[in-house]
């Protein structure tokens, strides 16, 4: 087990390397530079920031020592947000993000499962219908909508919430972006419950755990959730990809301090050093957790062992 | 994006179906029988064809063109005399046919990145299970790694990259989206190269591709047809992510994304502008999602 | 427990329980910024929601007034030499740094140096270029910082010595790349001088908190000698980025004034909001830069048809909703140190069909036709505003004759390829960085050859003609500024009369402010000070 | 002896789309305490879904009617609430496939032991012996060991084993084994057959063996239902039946089966298929296969009716059966 994980932790370092040097030259590639802003600059003063930020180097040059940096946990200078260096940033936003993301995907993944067992349980009744048709809305429209709704419902019209903003300890700033970030994490979840809930309490086992007079709660929650988990579990990887990907939108609309979008200002801005750390970051936190759901999968499925 | 509607689990659980039950054929045909008793499905159908008639059809038949812009009608509501029955847009543009072009572009899109993702997975998934062995370990190894990465990141850098060419853009993320029907795909040929007749044709000198040809695709029928329903509404939906971030396509073409990105923002002051694509793209994914589900318990072989 | 910590605690729970007081009664601005900072360095910063913050947090020799206008800072007043090239400053004996620390002249000959040292790398440092020698100490051509012509005479003494006679000197100075720097605190923190922990500033604020992507937060600065007449104890700078969650935020009260919003909710705003968008004229033009280089577009008349064809009165008012006015020549109305009529084309009084009629006619003589269209392409950087007037303007020139591919980049991509010269006809934009004609007119000066590169700074049409050059060099060596100014006004004729690019509106300064602030005046260089202002509960 | 399980008037409907379907019809029995009854037909004929009636297991678009009493008890129409005080306790049920009736993601130990938990009162460790010696009984070697795997790190024939121990742990009255042979290696069935009966036997437990393979019922089974279309065509002793059939289609399934009984020469299927309970013939429901029918089987169902004392049969045709006519 320890020595699975050791092994799965050094698969991950050339598949960072292979990311760092892929995303590397790719942008690098692609036109335009952090410094082509609305405003031309002069040609001395571009030539002092390019070598400032040692852009005036031979490109495999800076490779290399962008690696070197990164070895040793130096990940630069960000050349847009001039007064952070990318560690610094990443250390803010890092945590925010991940304690958003991290309750979004709890509170999602929880409801999510209630959701689609208890539609599994009624199937073909109304809280079923009821169920695949509400947890539809969230995966078909598309989240910055959303979030723009319950923006104007929740905060404008009704008041009942703030609309934007956190500041550290403002839970209540948080409820909406976190719905917005669970709910369509939630309702995937709660689809595929319910379809292999579904399966499961038809399997022949169940059968027989009901002929043994269990009492439908404890077949439930001891024979049923266990083996409807495995699909489940094993989407809580993409899953998990998604919510980040979400997390930029949320960060935006609701002007949180997170990482996320960071990292689409900073490939727009070509701000090569915070697109790079964050995913290298990115990658690093999916590899990490698609450990854990490797674990938790073993832990359901006990044909699966670690080899 | 991976795993947005969960195709994977059920890609997946009816590949193994097909494998244990190798007479795809009939398979297929049982479940178009069971899809045809499914009502929401049926309906879905029905409705999705038609909305997808409207968008290439309709506008031959509406008095204004996506891009012809009526000065004198500049962000205006619905208005039955000019023949902008559902609005203009701030340029003065008919919405009802800018939402049939943005409709054609977003399934345009859609379906070149699904043609893309499928011809890779095929060819993919072909060669790893057929070859077997320390290929197939390396190649399933290759996929499983990419299932982990951020690839909406990819996406962006991409689109970075090819600039706003939709067409291209999509093949792009046609090449990121064919995972799971490679997994599929190789879980088809392992089990149909250990057949009789592929020895027998095998013996009889036929080349790896004829036999993948011959005997592995025609009985992938039914998880092209499920994946491409899954698929076809995540791409709108990456499609609409990307152009919320100001990466969509080029104007004066259009495509729900846009629109509906445009509309967001004035849905107090202009809704029209957010309703009608919002409409469309609605039912277009409701439907998808209604006939996905229909075809995932038709093609399940259980009968529950 | 030791007695010590005993009273500790109670020093502590004390000093906490003022604190909570003082900070109920506290006035907090919710001030929507509408972007993250990328440097609040005055050297580093470069956008005008950083000037927000930077402004607020430090103080220059001169400063601004309610209405923007330049007023004595830092320096209680000031002497000009006869031949304008030589300013004595006073520095107020009661200004003081946020750490207690007198502000002294030296500070301003460090903070110009490191302004213009290459190493530093400061994007807006050529604002400050009047100054003596500075250019070449920031091109690297002179080493010796001390030739710098900024000496301090002695602690509250500071002269600047100037290249030429600079009318609009005393404003550059209100701008952040004159404010002055602790020297010592740069060297002790590095790049980190700007955190919140390290920063010491000489202005009202004093920044306590900075969360990237989320807010800044500034307190009164005790040390400011003008702190009693400060209304508004606290300053948080909100990043909100997105328009409408801005604007949303600002109709659930969580703030108090936004800096921009979004031109369709205008008649929403006006509707439900009444009084609380305020749009006013601000020293800016939005235009369409036409690469003269290599043709179409070197054709005079093509220019011109494209330029008369253009129907500037429907982009403010209906395609963008704000009411921009229509603008037909290169300096924005108002600009300071520039005397006389403003440049009306005759063509601009004629009505559009005629108009078009002529523009089809220079068309035609050019050789294009609607039946044999010119093939333009137009490219904008990523933005809803820029598409609607590139998508109005390209179905205005789809009349005469032009076919037009509309090409979207996001801002890096898009520059790059103006500065290339990669384009037909591109959109730009030019907000003046101070109260002078010479600002916007620079725009169209020809490249100057450095090295085996010819720098056309801002000038991507690579409009060029010896005339306007030599007007504009007249003008900046003309000590009287009514001469000035004419010949100023004749450079601009003579490059809107070629056509050197097509100036569209003027732009306007947008924001909303709620009626519980007050001294909060519009302005046309769209620069409010919280210091001027107040709010009431 | 007293009856442990008396079923009367026992009908299973099933609601399809738009249509009815009866799969049991008219069912009457009574097992006794101790006693081994074999349940014979082909699939389709209604012999599993009667007894997942009884036991409350229908698919939900089925549903039972009539009686089944357990004691006092009609078990038919209970709630799956009222239910669970009997099943697994009083009367048990083990399923053909064993492969995959035991749930994978749990221990053996687990999944024997909840019923000692929940039935019984026992707490885990009581129950964990008590699971032990089970086991130890129904023939599993190193019990300890096994009562820790998982499912799949069993055999098939150990899995049956298992579900025999769970079903006989509470010893019920009853136990309903549902082709529990079927997916089992042959030598590996013949132990299974015997484990039944000393298990039966040492507990007193009643059995009921439901199967279409008559050469299980041979060494077993005291007496012996044959069922057809849904309901008993033929009860009566198992030696009886077995020497003697009365109904054409007793005959049929007796020479259609190898190894039974010396008379049969050659092995000979019965004819045509069994039919669809959506579209049961008029009359007779095997009539279409029947080399005794004549014009009444057309048109009226036989009743089931005593033939002698202790055997019942539903068949108008009264000769005597000559089994080369069947062939």
């Amino acid at each position: 087990m320890l020595g699975y994980a050791l092994r799965r932790v050094l698969t991950a370092i050339p598949i960072v390397l292979l990311t760092i040097t892929v995303c590397f030259f790719i942008l690098r590639l692609a036109p335009g530079g952090p410094f082509d802003g609305e405003r031309a600059l002069p040609p001395d003063q571009l030539r002092n920031i390019r070598a400032y930020y040692h852009l005036d180097e031979p490109l495999v040059m800076q490779f290399f020592r962008y690696v070197a940096g990164v070895a040793q946990g130096n990940f630069g200078p960000s050349m847009v947000m001039k007064d952070f260096t990318v560690a610094r940033l990443i250390g803010i936003g890092l945590p925010f993000t991940l304690m958003l993301g991290f309750t979004a995907f709890i509170v999602g993944t929880v409801a999510g499962l209630v959701a689609g067992a208890i539609a599994a349980v009624n199937q073909n009744r109304w809280p079923d219908y009821l169920l695949v048709f509400v947890v539809l809305i969230p995966i078909i429209i598309p989240n910055f909508l959303m979030a723009n709704v319950v923006q104007l419902v929740f905060g404008v019209y009704l008041h009942w919430l703030p609309v934007g903003g956190y500041t550290p300890g403002a839970w209540l700033n948080l409820v909406l972006p976190v719905l917005i970030l669970a709910m369509p994490h939630g309702a995937r979840v709660a689809r595929l419950t319910r379809g292999s809930m579904i399966e499961v309490l038809g399997t022949n086992y169940i059968r027989t755990a009901r002929s043994k007079g269990l009492g439908a709660r404890l077949i439930l929650a001891r024979h049923a959730i266990k083996p409807a988990l495995i699909p489940v579990v094993s989407y809580l990887g993409p899953g998990l990809s998604y919510l980040l990907t979400g997390s930029l939108v949320v960060e935006q609309v609701f002007a949180l301090p997170g990482i996320g979008k960071y990292f689409i200002t900073a490939a727009l801005n070509r701000d090569y050093g915070v697109v790079l750390g964050t995913t290298i970051l990115y990658v690093f936190i999916i590899l990490a957790l698609n450990l854990i759901v490797d674990v938790v999968y073993a832990w359901l499925d006990p044909k699966v062992r670690f080899r | 994006m991976a795993g947005i509607t969960g195709k994977d689990a059920t890609l997946t659980a009816y590949a193994d179906a097909l494998a244990a039950a190798p007479k795809g054929r009939s398979l297929t045909q049982d479940a178009l029988r069971r899809l045809s008793r499914n009502k929401a499905a049926l309906v879905s159908i029905f409705v999705l064809a038609a909305l997808v008639l409207f968008a290439l059809a309709g506008p031959y038949f509406l008095p204004w063109t996506y891009d012809k812009i009526d000065w004198s009608a500049i962000r205006k509501p619905p208005d039955w005399v000019k023949g902008h029955y559902f609005g203009t847009d701030q340029n003065g543009r008919d919405m009802l046919a800018r939402t049939l072009q943005g409709t054609q572009m977003s399934l345009l899109v859609a379906t070149v990145a699904t043609v893309v993702s499928v011809v890779i997975g095929i060819i993919y998934g072909a060669i790893a299970g057929y070859f077997g062995g320390k290929i197939d370990a390396v190649m399933m190894r290759f996929v499983d790694i990419m299932y982990a990465l951020p690839y909406i990141l990819f996406v962006i850098i991409l689109v970075v990259i090819f600039g706003r060419s939709p067409v291209l853009l999509f093949v792009g993320i046609g090449c990121l989206e064919w995972l799971t029907m490679a997994r599929i795909v190789r879980g088809q040929t392992l089990s149909i190269k250990q057949r009789e007749f592929v020895e027998a044709a095998r013996a009889g000198g036929a080349g790896p591709f004829a036999i993948i040809f011959r005997h592995v695709v025609p009985n992938l029928t039914g998880p092209v047809v499920i994946y491409a329903t899954l698929t076809v509404p995540e791409i709108i939906l990456t499609e609409s992510f990307l152009s919320y971030l100001g990466l969509g396509v080029q104007e004066p073409q259009t495509s729900l994304g846009t629109l509906i990105s445009f509309g967001a923002p004035v849905a107090e002051a202009l809704p029209w502008m957010l309703f009608t694509p919002a409409a469309f793209l609605v039912v277009m994914l409701v439907c998808l999602s209604y006939i996905g589900d229909g075809l995932r318990d038709a093609l399940d072989p259980k009968d529950r | 427990m030791k007695i010590t910590q005993v009273l500790k605690a109670v020093a502590t729970a004390g000093a906490l329980a003022l604190f909570m007081a003082s900070a109920a009664q506290a006035v907090t601005l919710n001030l929507g910024n509408g972007s993250e900072p990328g440097s609040i360095d005055p050297h580093k910063a470069s956008g005008d929601w950083e000037n927000r913050i930077v402004g607020e947090l430090f103080e220059g020799l001169a400063a601004e007034d309610i209405h923007a206008q330049p007023i004595p800072g830092q320096a209680e007043s000031w002497t000009i030499s006869d031949d304008g090239l030589v300013y004595t400053f006073k520095i107020r004996a009661d200004a003081k740094w946020s750490d207690g620390q007198p502000v002294v002249a030296q500070n301003w000959v460090d903070a110009f140096q490191r302004l213009f040292d290459p190493k530093t790398a400061a994007d807006y440092a050529y604002l400050q270029y009047p100054i003596k020698n500075s250019a070449k100490i920031g091109s690297g051509e002179i080493t010796d910082f001390s030739q710098l012509g900024v000496k301090a005479i002695d602690d509250k003494t500071l002269e600047i010595t100037l290249e030429s006679p600079t009318p609009y000197f005393i404003g550059a100075l209100t701008h952040y790349t004159a404010y002055p720097i602790r020297k010592d605190i740069i060297e002790k923190f590095g790049d980190q001088w700007t955190q919140p922990e390290n920063i010491v500033g000489n202005g009202p604020y004093k920044l306590v908190e900075w969360v990237p992507g989320s807010y800044l937060r500034g307190v009164k600065s005790d040390t400011y000698y003008g702190k009693d007449s400060l209304k508004i104890d606290e300053i948080k700078w909100d990043n909100t980025e997105d328009l409408t969650a801005a604007l949303n935020r600002y109709r659930a009260g969580e703030l108090d004034i936004l800096t921009d919003f979004p031109a369709d909710q205008y008649k929403f705003l006006q509707d439900n909001y009444p009084g609380q968008a305020h749009v006013a004229p601000f020293l800016g033009i939005y235009y369409y830069v036409l690469n003269q280089e290599k043709p179409p577009l070197d054709n005079v008349n093509i220019r011109k048809a494209l330029s008369i064809s253009v129907l500037r009165d429907v982009i403010g008012p209906d395609v963008l909703g704000t009411g921009e006015l229509p603008a037909y020549g290169w300096v924005p109305p108002g600009t300071g140190n520039y005397e006389g009529e403003q440049y009306l084309p005759d063509w601009s009084k004629e009505p559009y069909d005629q108009r078009v009629e002529e523009a089809k006619k220079l068309m035609a003589d050019a050789g294009y036709t609607p039946d044999k269209p010119l093939k333009l392409q137009l490219r904008y950087n990523t933005n809803e505003n820029h598409q609607r007037i590139a998508v109005a303007i390209a179905d205005m020139w789809k009349q005469i004759g032009v076919e037009v591919e509309l090409f979207n980049a996001e801002t890096a991509v898009h520059y790059d390829a103006l500065r290339a010269g990669d384009f037909n006809v591109g959109r730009a934009g030019w907000l003046l960085d101070y109260d002078d004609a010479s600002n916007t007119l620079d725009l169209l000066k020809s490249g100057v050859k450095q090295g085996d590169t010819m720098n056309w700074g801002n000038n991507y049409g690579r409009f060029s003609d010896p005339k306007y050059d030599a007007l504009l060099d007249q003008a900046s060596k003309e000590l009287d500024l009514v001469k000035r100014a004419a010949l100023l006004h004749e450079a601009e004729k003579l490059a809107m009369d070629q056509f050197a690019a097509i100036p569209i509106y003027w732009y306007v300064s947008k924001n909303v402010v709620s009626p519980k602030i007050t001294g909060f005046e519009d302005n046309a260089k769209d620069i409010n000070r919280v210091r001027w202002m107040s709010k009431s509960e | 002896m007293a009856d442990v399980l008396v079923v009367d008037d026992l009908d299973v409907t099933f609601q399809l789309h738009n249509s009815e379907v009866k799969a049991v019809s008219d069912l009457d029995f009574a097992l006794a305490e101790g006693e081994t009854l074999a349940v014979v037909g082909e699939s389709g004929s209604g012999k599993s879904q009667a007894f997942l009636s009884i036991m409350g297991l229908l698919a939900k678009n089925g549903k039972g009617s009539g009686r089944a009493m357990l004691g006092d008890t009609n078990l038919i129409g209970l709630s799956p609430g009222e239910l669970d005080r009997y099943r697994g306790k009083d009367i048990a049920m083990i399923f053909q496939d064993p492969m995959t009736s035991l749930n994978p993601a749990l221990r053996i130990r687990t999944q024997l032991g909840e019923v000692l938990v929940r039935h019984q009162g026992y707490d885990r460790e009581r129950a964990n012996r008590a699971v032990i010696e089970m086991l130890e009984r129904v023939g599993i070697p190193e019990p300890v060991k096994r009562a820790s795997a998982y499912p799949h790190e069993l055999s098939g024939g150990m899995r049956q084993r298992v579900m025999i121990a769970m079903a006989l742990l509470c010893r019920p009255k009853v136990l309903i084994a549902d082709e529990p042979t079927t997916a089992l290696d042959v030598t590996v069935q013949a132990q299974m057959l015997d484990l039944f009966k000393t298990l039966t036997n040492d507990f007193g437990t009643a059995l009921v063996l439901i199967t279409h393979d008559l050469g299980v019922v041979a060494g077993v089974a005291d007496r012996m239902m044959v069922m057809y279309g849904g309901r008993c065509i033929e009860k009566g002793p198992t030696d009886t039946l077995f020497y003697d059939p009365r109904h054409p289609y007793t005959l049929g399934l007796l020479h259609s089966t190898p190894n039974v009984d010396k008379r049969a020469a050659r092995l000979d299927p019965i004819q045509g298929l069994p039919p669809s309970l959506e579209h049961l013939p008029r009359g007779c429901a095997f009539h279409p296969r029947c080399a005794f029918r004549f014009d009444r089987c057309f048109e009226e169902r036989p009743p089931l009716l005593p033939v002698e004392d202790v055997r019942e049969k539903a068949c108008w045709y009264q000769g005597e059966l000559n089994y080369e006519e069947v062939a």
